[in-house]
C-alpha cells in the first residue's frame, strides 16, 4: 500500500534533476547543492527499497548517507571558502582558468 | 670462438674501447676505430677464404626454451657482403677523420656499433638473432643522422626510423607467423632458419608471410613506394653516415630478401614475382628520373642510389643465376661506387660548406684530384664497362631479357637516363667557367686519397674479374633459389614466357 | 711471344693503357712535354708490335691464318658468357693498323699543336686511353669484350671533346655526343644479348647464325621464327652502329663534337671511333648475311646519310663542320658498302677515307693555329701563298675526297658504288643516289679549297708559317692519301687488280656476295668513266660558283665576317638556313626528348615531395586530428567531466537494456 | 489517503528542486532545496519510515542546509552580485543533458517497471530500525561515526588555514 513504486519514480527525477543542476550551473555552491539533492535522491530510493522488501535495511542505509552527506557538505564549503578567497569568484570556468596560471 | 664471433665481437669491442678512449684526445680515439676496423678487415678476407671450403657454422643455445639458438653462419653470400661492411668500415673512419669535430668518441662508439649490427644481420642463421641485429641497426644510425647531421637532421632521423621500423614491424609478424606454425606442425620451438624452412605453408599462407616481409625489406631497398626517407636521410646524414647508409644499409634489405623472405616462402615468391620486377624497373626509371631534378648533390646521389637498387631488386625478381649475380655483384658495386660519390660530396661539402649544384662550377682546375675521382665515381655509377657496375648491370639486364625480352629492352633504357643524371653530378660541379664563388679550395690529402682509391681499385677490379665475386657464391644460388627453381613451372607461366629448362636453377650453377 | 708461336695480342692495346696510366698518376711530377713524349712512343711502341704481328699474319703458313690469345674468364652467368681474348686476323689487321699508325701521327702533330695549353697532361692521358679502348674494341674475340672497348671510346670521346671545359656548349657537345652514343649503346648491348641467347658471340665461330636462320622457330624464350630473330638482332646492331657512327637518326652530335681539339676531330671523329659501327656490322656480316632485310636496312641507311651530310655540309661555315658532315657522308658510303654485301670494300673505303680525312683534319688544324684559332672559312682567304706546305697537302686530301681519277678516294667509292649497283643486294636507286651524293661531295670540298686558300686575303691577322711538326706528318698521310687506292684496282684493270679483296678473303670469304649480275669488266669500267666525269663536274661547278671573283653563294644574312657558328641562320635563304642547321634534327629531338624529359624528371621530384610523403604526412596529421579531438574533453571545465560521465552511463544503461536481447 | 499525500509531496519535491537550478539568487536556491528536503521528508512518511522522515528534517534540512546558507550569507552572494556564475544556464547549455537524463530516467523506470514486486503491507516501526541498526548493521554505524570524526577534523584544518597569511605555501 506504500506508493513505492511512484517514490522511485520520484527519486528519478529528483536524481535527474540533481545531475542537471551539477552540469548546468557554474557555481561551486551550486555544484555542492546538487550533490546533496542527487544524495538525497539517492536515499529516497533506499527508503523506497525498504517499503518494499519490508526489511529495515533500506532505511538503515539512508542513515549511513546522512552523516556521509554532513561530512561531504562541511569539507565542500571549508575548501569552497578557501577557493573564494584566493580566486575572488566561484565561477567554476574562471578557477579552471586561473588554476592554470 | 670462431672467427663467425670474432667478426660480431670485434666492432662492438672496439666501439667498447673508443667509449674507454673517449676521454684522452680525439685522435686516439680515431685510432682506436680505425685499428677496429682494419682488424674487422683482415678476419673478413680470412672468412672469404675460409669459406671457400663451404658454410662455416657455429651454433649455441641462447635462449632454449623459446628456442632462440645463438647461431652465426657464413656462405659465399654473407662472406662477401661482411667483407664490404669491413672495407666500407675503414673507409667510413678514414674519411671522418677531419669532418667530424666534436663528440668524436660517442661518434665512432654509435659507428662500431652499426657495422656491428650490420655483421650480425648478414650472419645470423637464427630469425631472432637477425631481428635482433635488424634493431641494434636502428638506433646506432638515428643517432649518427640526428646528432651529427646537417641542417634538419631531426626530421630526416626520426622518418628514417619510424619508416624502418614500422616496416621491421610487418617483417617481425610474418616471422612470427611462421615460428608457431613450426611450432604447430612439428611441436617444437625453434627460431632457427633451417628449421623454419621445412615449415609446410598454403600458398596463400605464404603469400601473406612473403607480403610481411616484403614490406618490412621494401622500406630497407628502398622500392618504390616506401622510399621518401632515404633522400631525407642521406642529405642530413654525415659523410660516413651516408656512406655507410648508402653502402650497407641498403643491403641488408636486399640481403633480408634473398636469406629469409624467398626460401621461407618459395610460393609467395613467385607469386611476387611480377610485383617485385614491376616495382624495381619503375624504382629504376623514376629514381634516374627524380635524380636529375635535384638541385643538392647528396640528394641526387641518394635517388641515384633508389635508381640502382631497382636493378638489384629485378636480379632477385628474375630468379635466374645471370639475375641472381647480378644483384649480388650490383650491391657491391654500388655500395662503392654510391659510396665513393657520397665521399666525394662529403669531401666538398668540408670544403664549400654547401651542396647545392648553383653554388658548385668549374671547380676543376682548384681540385683536380678530387675532380678525377668524381669523374671516375659518376661513369662508374652510370655503369662504364671496366667498373664493376657495367658487369653488375649487365648480368640483370642479360638475365631480365632471357626471362622475357620487353623486360630486358625497358631495363636497359633505363642505363640511359642514368647516364643523364651521373654526366650531370660531374658536370654541374667541375665543368663550366671558372667558379667565382670558392676561391683557394685546397685538394685532397694523402687520407682522403687512400680512402677513395681503395674505392676505385676495388671498382676496378671486379669490373675486369668480376669472379671475385662471384665465384664466392657457387654455393650461394643452390642453396638460396632451389625454391624458385622447384617451382619454375608456375613462375615461368606467371611470365607468359614458354617455359625454360634452365629455369630450374638447381639443376646445375651453369644451366642459365 | 706465347707457346705457339702466337704474338703476344695483349701488348698492342696494353702499351697505351699503360702510358695512359703513367701520364695520370705521375705526369703531374714532370713538365708537360714530358706527357706528349710518353704517348707518342706509347703508340709508336705499339704500332710497331701492331706491324711484327702483322708481318707474323702474312707470312704464317696454313690457309686461313688468324691469331687467338685468351687471359682470364671475364663474365660466365649462363647465356652470358665471355672471356677476355684477343683476336687477330686480317680484317683486326686493317683496323689496328690504321689505329695505331694513323694514332701515331696524330699523337705527333697534337705535340706541337697542344703545346702550351693548361690541360696538357689530362690531354695526352686521355688520348692514350683512347687509342687502347679503340684497340680493345677492334681485337676483342667476343662481342661483350668489344662492347668494354666500344663505350670505353665512347666515354674518351666525352673526356676529349669537353678538353676546354671552361666553356658551357662544349661541356653540352660533350654530353650530347656521350648521350646520343650511349643510346646507340643501348641498343647494340640488346642487339649482342639477343645474339648471344641466339648462336653466341663469339667472332671466332658465327656459323651458329646459319643454324638459327634455318630454324622456323627459337625455342628459347622468344617463340619467333629465327629469320625474324636475326632481322630484329640485326636491326639492332644496326641502331648501335648508328649511335657510334653518327648515322642518320643519330649523327646530330658529331658536327657539336667539333668543340673538341682538332687532333681529337682528326682521331676520333674521323679516322677511329666513328667508324666502330663498320667494324661492328663487318664483323658479324654472317648475321646480315642470313637477314637480307637488315642488310637492305643497313644499305638505305647508308646512302640516306651519306646524301644527308652532303646537303648539310654544302653550307656549313666552319672549316671543321664542314669535315665533320663529310665524314658522316663518307661513313655513309662505308656502310652503303657494307649493306650491299661488299664487306670488304667497305673496309677498303674506311682505310682510305682513315688516311684523307685525317689529313683533311690536321691541315685544318694548321690552318686554325695559324689563324689564331679562327675557324670561319669566310674570314679566310688567299692562304694558298703564305701557307703553301699546308695548302698542298690540303690539296691532296681534297682530292681524294672528292675522287678524283687515280686518288685513293676514287678507287675505294667508286667499289662501293660500282657493287651497290651489280650485287645481288644493290639497286640502281642506291646507285644513282651515291652518284648524286659524290657530286656534291666534289663540290663542297672544292668550295672549301677556293673559299680558304684562293681569292683575297681576309683575315686580319699576320699569317705564318706553321712550324714543321705541324706539316711534316701530314706528307705521309698525303702519300697514302694519293696511293692507297692502288691496293685494290678494280677488276678491269689487267694487273695486280682487287688485291684488297684476295687480302680479306679468309675473313669474309664464303659470305662475299658475289656480285650475281656482275655486268662484267666493261660495266665496270664503264661505272669508273662515270664517277670521274662527276668529280670533275663537282669541280666545274665548285669553281664556277666560289672562284675567287664570284660572289657569296648561298647569300649571307648578315655581313660575311661576322656569322659565328653559334647563329643558327646565318643565310637569307630559309633552305640554307635549314640546310646549315643539319635539317633541324636538333630542334626536333629537343622539343621531342629533351624538353619531356625536364618536364617528366621535375614531375617525379614533385611526386616524390607532395604526393608520395603527403601520404605519410597525412597519417601524421591523422594522429594530430585524433589529438585535438581528445584535448577537447580536458579543458579543465567540471561540467563538461560530468557530461562525460554522464554520457558514459547513458551508453551503459542502454547496452545492459537492449543488451539482453542479443 | 497516503498516496495524495505522495502525489502532493512528490510535486513540491520536484518544483522546488526544479527551482533550486533555475534561480538567479542562490539563497533563494538554497530556501528552495530546504523546501525539497521537506518534502521528501513527507514522502518518507508515506514509506512507513517516520523515524527517517523526522532525521531528514532534523539532520538533513536542518544541519546541513543551515550550513549552506551560512556560507552564502558569508560570501554575501545576494542578487546584487551579477557575475556571469550566477546566471540561470542557458537554455541551449541545458538541452545536452536534459535529453541524457530523460532517456537515462525512462530507462531505469522502464527497467523497473516489472521487476518490482507489490510492496508489503508493514512499514518498519523506528523500534525495528533501532535493532536493526544496532545490531546487524553495527559496524556500519562506527564507520558512520568514523567518517562524521573525518569529517569535522578537515573542516576545521581547512578553516584554520584562514588565520595564517595567505601566502603560496599555505595555500591548498
Amino acid at each position: 500500500m506504500f506508493p513505492a513504486n511512484e517514490a522511485l519514480i520520484l527519486s528519478a527525477i529528483l536524481f535527474s534533476l540533481g545531475v542537471i543542476a551539477f552540469i548546468v550551473r557554474r557555481n561551486l555552491l551550486y555544484t555542492l547543492m546538487s550533490v546533496e539533492i542527487m544524495l538525497n535522491a539517492a536515499g529516497l530510493a533506499f527508503v523506497a527499497g525498504s517499503a518494499i522488501h519490508g526489511q529495515p535495511d533500506g532505511q538503515v542505509f539512508f542513515m549511513f548517507i546522512l552523516p556521509v552527506a554532513a561530512a561531504e557538505v562541511a569539507i565542500g564549503l571549508a575548501l569552497a571558502l578557501l577557493i573564494f578567497k584566493r580566486c575572488k569568484t566561484l565561477d567554476l570556468w574562471a578557477i579552471a582558468r586561473i588554476k592554470e596560471e | 670462438m670462431t672467427i663467425l664471433t670474432l667478426l660480431v665481437a670485434v666492432p662492438a669491442l672496439g666501439a667498447l674501447l673508443c667509449a674507454l678512449a673517449g676521454k684522452t684526445n680525439a685522435n686516439t680515439v680515431r685510432g682506436v676505430a680505425l685499428g677496429a676496423t682494419l682488424l674487422h678487415v683482415a678476419l673478413a678476407i680470412g672468412l672469404i677464404g675460409a669459406v671457400a671450403g663451404g658454410p662455416l657454422i657455429e651454433r649455441h643455445l641462447w635462449i632454449p626454451s623459446v628456442g632462440i639458438t645463438y647461431h652465426l653462419e657464413a656462405d659465399g653470400l654473407s662472406a662477401i657482403l661482411v667483407l664490404l661492411t669491413a672495407v666500407i668500415g675503414v673507409v667510413a673512419v678514414l674519411i671522418s677523420w677531419s669532418e667530424i669535430r666534436e663528440r668524436v668518441a660517442s661518434f665512432h662508439v654509435w659507428m662500431l656499433l652499426l657495422l656491428t649490427g650490420i655483421v650480425l644481420v648478414f650472419l645470423a642463421r637464427d630469425i631472432m638473432l637477425f631481428y635482433f641485429g635488424w634493431e641494434l641497426m636502428l638506433v646506432p644510425m638515428f643517432f649518427l643522422i640526428g646528432v651529427w647531421g646537417h641542417e634538419d637532421k631531426l626530421y630526416s632521423a626520426v622518418k628514417f626510423f619510424l619508416f624502418t621500423f614500422a616496416g621491421s614491424v610487418f617483417m617481425l609478424i610474418a616471422l612470427l607467423y611462421v615460428y608457431f606454425q613450426y611450432a604447430a606442425q612439428t611441436g617444437t620451438y625453434s627460431f632457427a632458419l633451417a628449421d623454419l624452412m621445412k615449415t609446410s605453408l598454403s600458398p596463400t599462407e605464404q603469400w601473406w608471410v612473403f607480403l610481411g616481409l616484403f614490406v618490412g625489406f621494401a622500406v630497407k631497398i628502398p622500392l618504390f613506394p616506401l622510399h621518401t626517407w632515404l633522400p631525407d636521410a642521406h642529405t642530413q646524414a654525415p659523410t660516413a653516415g651516408s656512406l655507410i647508409l648508402a653502402g650497407l644499409l641498403l643491403k641488408t634489405g636486399v640481403y633480408g630478401l634473398m636469406r629469409f623472405a624467398m626460401p621461407l616462402t618459395p610460393e609467395g615468391y613467385t607469386a611476387f614475382i611480377p610485383l617485385m620486377a614491376g616495382l624495381a624497373v619503375f624504382g629504376i626509371f623514376y629514381g634516374a628520373w627524380a635524380a636529375f631534378a635535384q638541385r643538392d648533390f647528396k640528394r641526387l646521389v641518394a635517388y641515384s642510389s633508389i635508381s640502382h637498387l631497382g636493378f638489384v631488386v629485378l636480379g632477385l625478381a628474375v630468379g635466374n643465376a645471370a639475375g641472381y649475380k647480378g644483384a649480388v655483384l650490383q650491391m657491391v658495386n654500388h655500395g662503392l661506387a654510391t659510396g665513393g660519390l657520397f665521399l666525394i660530396a662529403g669531401l666538398l661539402q668540408e670544403r664549400t660548406h654547401t651542396r647545392s649544384f648553383e653554388m658548385f662550377g668549374g671547380l676543376w682546375r682548384q681540385i683536380p684530384t678530387l675532380g678525377g675521382f668524381l669523374l671516375f665515381f659518376a661513369l662508374a655509377s652510370l655503369g662504364i664497362p671496366g667498373t664493376g657496375n657495367f658487369i653488375g648491370e649487365l648480368y640483370v639486364i642479360g638475365g631480365a631479357f632471357s626471362r622475357a625480352w620487353w623486360l630486358g629492352a625497358v631495363t636497359g633504357f633505363g642505363v640511359l637516363f642514368a647516364a643523364i643524371y651521373s654526366l650531370r653530378v660531374f658536370l654541374a660541379t667541375m665543368h663550366g667557367p671558372e667558379s667565382k664563388t670558392f676561391r683557394k679550395l685546397h685538394d685532397t690529402n694523402w687520407r682522403e686519397n687512400t680512402a677513395l682509391g681503395i674505392l676505385v681499385v676495388l671498382l676496378v677490379v671486379i669490373g675486369f674479374y668480376p669472379r671475385t665475386v662471384t665465384t664466392p657464391l657457387h654455393f650461394a644460388p643452390d642453396q638460396l633459389v632451389p625454391a624458385a627453381g622447384r617451382d619454375s613451372r608456375s613462375a615461368a607461366a606467371m611470365y607468359g614466357s614458354a617455359p625454360k629448362t634452365g629455369m630450374a636453377v638447381h639443376t646445375s650453377e651453369g644451366a642459365h | 711471344m706465347t707457346d705457339n708461336g702466337v704474338p703476344a695480342l695483349w701488348l698492342v692495346p696494353a702499351l697505351p693503357a699503360a702510358g695512359a696510366l703513367i701520364i695520370f698518376l705521375f705526369s703531374k711530377f714532370w713538365n708537360p712535354r714530358v706527357a706528349g713524349r710518353i704517348a707518342c712512343s706509347a703508340v709508336g711502341l705499339s704500332f710497331l708490335w701492331v706491324l711484327v704481328c702483322s708481318y707474323m699474319l702474312i707470312t704464317w703458313p696454313g690457309e686461313a691464318p688468324r691469331f687467338t690469345q685468351k687471359l682470364w674468364t671475364w663474365l660466365d652467368a649462363g647465356t652470358i658468357t665471355a672471356d677476355v681474348g684477343f683476336l687477330f686476323d686480317q680484317v683486326t689487321l686493317v683496323f689496328t693498323l690504321v689505329v695505331t699508325g694513323v694514332g701515331f701521327i696524330i699523337h705527333l702533330y697534337s705535340v706541337a699543336y697542344m703545346r702550351g695549353d693548361d690541360g696538357e697532361r689530362r690531354f695526352f692521358g686521355y688520348m692514350n686511353l683512347f687509342v687502347a679502348a679503340m684497340l680493345v674494341l677492334v681485337m676483342a674475340d667476343n662481342a661483350f669484350f668489344m662492347f668494354l672497348g666500344w663505350e670505353g671510346v665512347g666515354c674518351c670521346s666525352f673526356f676529349l671533346i669537353g678538353h676546354f671545359y671552361q666553356k658551357q656548349e662544349n661541356c653540352a657537345a660533350a654530353t650530347k655526343a656521350f648521350l646520343v652514343t650511349r643510346l646507340g649503346d643501348i641498343f647494340l648491348l640488346l642487339g649482342v644479348l639477343l645474339c648471344a641467347k641466339l648462336a653466341g658471340v663469339s667472332f671466332l665461330d658465327l656459323s651458329g647464325f646459319e643454324k638459327v636462320a634455318g630454324m622456323d622457330s627459337v625455342p628459347q624464350a622468344f617463340g619467333a621464327s629465327g629469320p625474324l630473330l636475326l632481322t630484329i638482332a640485326g636491326l639492332l646492331l644496326l641502331g648501335g652502329a648508328m649511335g657510334k657512327s653518327a648515322q642518320l637518326p643519330l649523327q646530330t652530335w658529331l658536327p657539336d663534337a667539333m668543340a673538341g681539339p682538332t687532333p681529337v676531330s682528326a682521331l676520333i671523329h674521323a679516322a677511329t671511333m666513328v667508324t666502330a659501327g663498320v667494324y661492328l656490322i663487318a664483323r658479324f656480316h654472317v648475321l646480315y648475311v642470313m637477314a637480307p632485310v637488315a642488310l637492305a636496312a643497313v644499305a638505305m641507311v647508308g646512302v640516306g646519310t651519306a646524301f644527308y651530310a652532303a646537303t648539310c655540309a654544302l653550307v656549313q661555315t666552319d672549316i671543321k663542320r664542314i669535315l665533320a658532315y663529310s665524314t658522316i657522308s663518307q661513313i655513309g658510303y662505308m656502310i652503303l658498302g657494307l649493306g650491299v654485301g661488299a664487306f670488304s670494300l667497305g673496309l677498303f673505303h674506311f682505310f682510305t677515307h682513315a688516311f684523307y680525312k685525317a689529313l683533311l683534319f690536321l691541315a685544318a688544324g694548321t690552318v686554325i693555329h695559324a689563324l689564331h684559332g679562327e675557324q670561319n672559312i669566310y674570314k679566310m682567304g688567299g692562304l694558298k701563298a703564305s701557307l703553301r706546305g699546308t695548302y698542298l697537302v690540303f690539296l691532296c686530301g681534297a682530292a681524294a675526297l672528292a675522287g678524283l681519277p687515280l686518288t685513293a678516294g676514287f678507287f675505294s667509292k667508286d667499289a662501293i658504288l660500282w657493287y651497290s649497283l651489280s650485287t645481288k643486294y644493290g639497286n640502281p636507286a642506291l646507285f644513282a643516289l651515291g652518284m648524286v651524293t659524290a657530286l656534291l661531295t666534289a663540290i663542297y670540298t672544292f668550295r672549301l679549297i677556293f673559299v680558304v686558300f684562293h681569292g683575297t686575303e681576309r683575315s686580319h691577322h699576320h699569317v705564318h708559317e706553321p712550324e714543321p711538326l705541324l706539316v711534316k706528318p701530314l706528307a705521309v698521310l698525303a702519300f697514302f692519301a694519293l696511293f692507297a687506292g692502288f691496293l685494290n684496282l678494280p677488276h678491269f684493270v689487267p694487273v695486280l687488280s682487287a688485291k684488297w679483296e684476295h687480302f680479306l678473303e679468309p675473313v669474309f670469304g664464303h659470305y662475299h656476295a658475289h656480285p650475281a649480275g656482275y655486268g662484267g669488266k666493261a660495266g665496270e669500267a664503264l661505272a669508273a668513266l662515270l664517277s670521274t666525269v662527276v668529280s670533275l663536274a663537282g669541280l666545274f661547278i665548285a669553281w664556277k660558283l666560289y672562284h675567287p671573283g664570284a660572289a657569296v653563294v648561298p647569300v649571307p644574312a648578315m655581313e660575311i665576317g661576322e656569322s659565328e657558328t653559334s647563329t643558327p641562320a646565318p643565310y637569307k635563304a630559309s633552305l640554307a638556313n635549314w640546310l646549315y642547321r643539319g635539317w633541324d634534327f636538333d630542334r626536333a629531338y629537343d622539343a621531342a626528348f629533351v624538353r619531356p624529359f625536364r618536364r617528366l624528371s621535375g614531375m617525379s621530384s614533385w611526386v616524390d615531395r607532395v604526393i608520395i610523403d603527403g601520404v605519410f604526412e597525412l597519417s601524421a596529421a591523422i594522429v594530430r586530428g585524433v589529438h585535438s579531438l581528445l584535448l577537447a574533453f580536458q579543458n579543465g571545465r567540471l561540467s563538461r567531466y560530468a557530461l562525460v560521465m554522464l554520457f558514459g552511463a547513458l551508453a551503459g544503461t542502454i547496452i545492459l537494456f537492449f543488451g539482453r536481447g542479443w | 489517503m497516503l498516496l495524495i499525500m505522495f502525489y502532493i509531496a512528490a510535486i513540491i519535491a520536484v518544483v522546488s528542486t526544479g527551482a533550486v537550478i533555475f534561480s538567479r539568487n542562490p539563497v533563494y536556491s538554497v530556501i528552495y532545496l530546504i523546501i525539497s528536503l521537506f518534502a521528501v521528508a513527507m514522502v518518507f512518511y508515506t514509506l512507513g519510515a517516520p523515524f527517517l522522515a523526522m532525521a531528514e528534517i532534523i539532520i538533513y534540512a536542518g544541519a546541513i542546509m543551515v550550513l549552506f546558507l551560512f556560507v552564502v550569507m558569508m560570501l554575501n552572494l545576494g542578487q546584487n552580485r551579477k557575475d556571469e556564475d550566477l546566471q540561470a544556464a542557458s537554455a541551449k547549455a541545458l538541452v545536452l543533458p536534459l535529453t541524457f537524463t530523460t532517456i537515462l530516467a525512462m530507462l531505469t523506470v522502464l527497467a523497473l517497471a516489472g521487476a518490482i514486486p507489490a510492496p508489503h503491507a508493514v512499514g518498519t516501526s523506528s523500534a525495528a530500525l533501532g535493532k536493526a541498526l544496532f545490531d546487524k548493521h553495527f559496524l556500519g554505524v562506527k564507520l558512520a561515526a568514523f567518517i562524521l570524526l573525518v569529517g569535522s577534523i578537515g573542516g576545521m584544518h581547512l578553516g584554520r588555514a584562514s588565520s595564517t597569511p595567505d601566502t603560496k605555501e599555505t595555500r591548498i
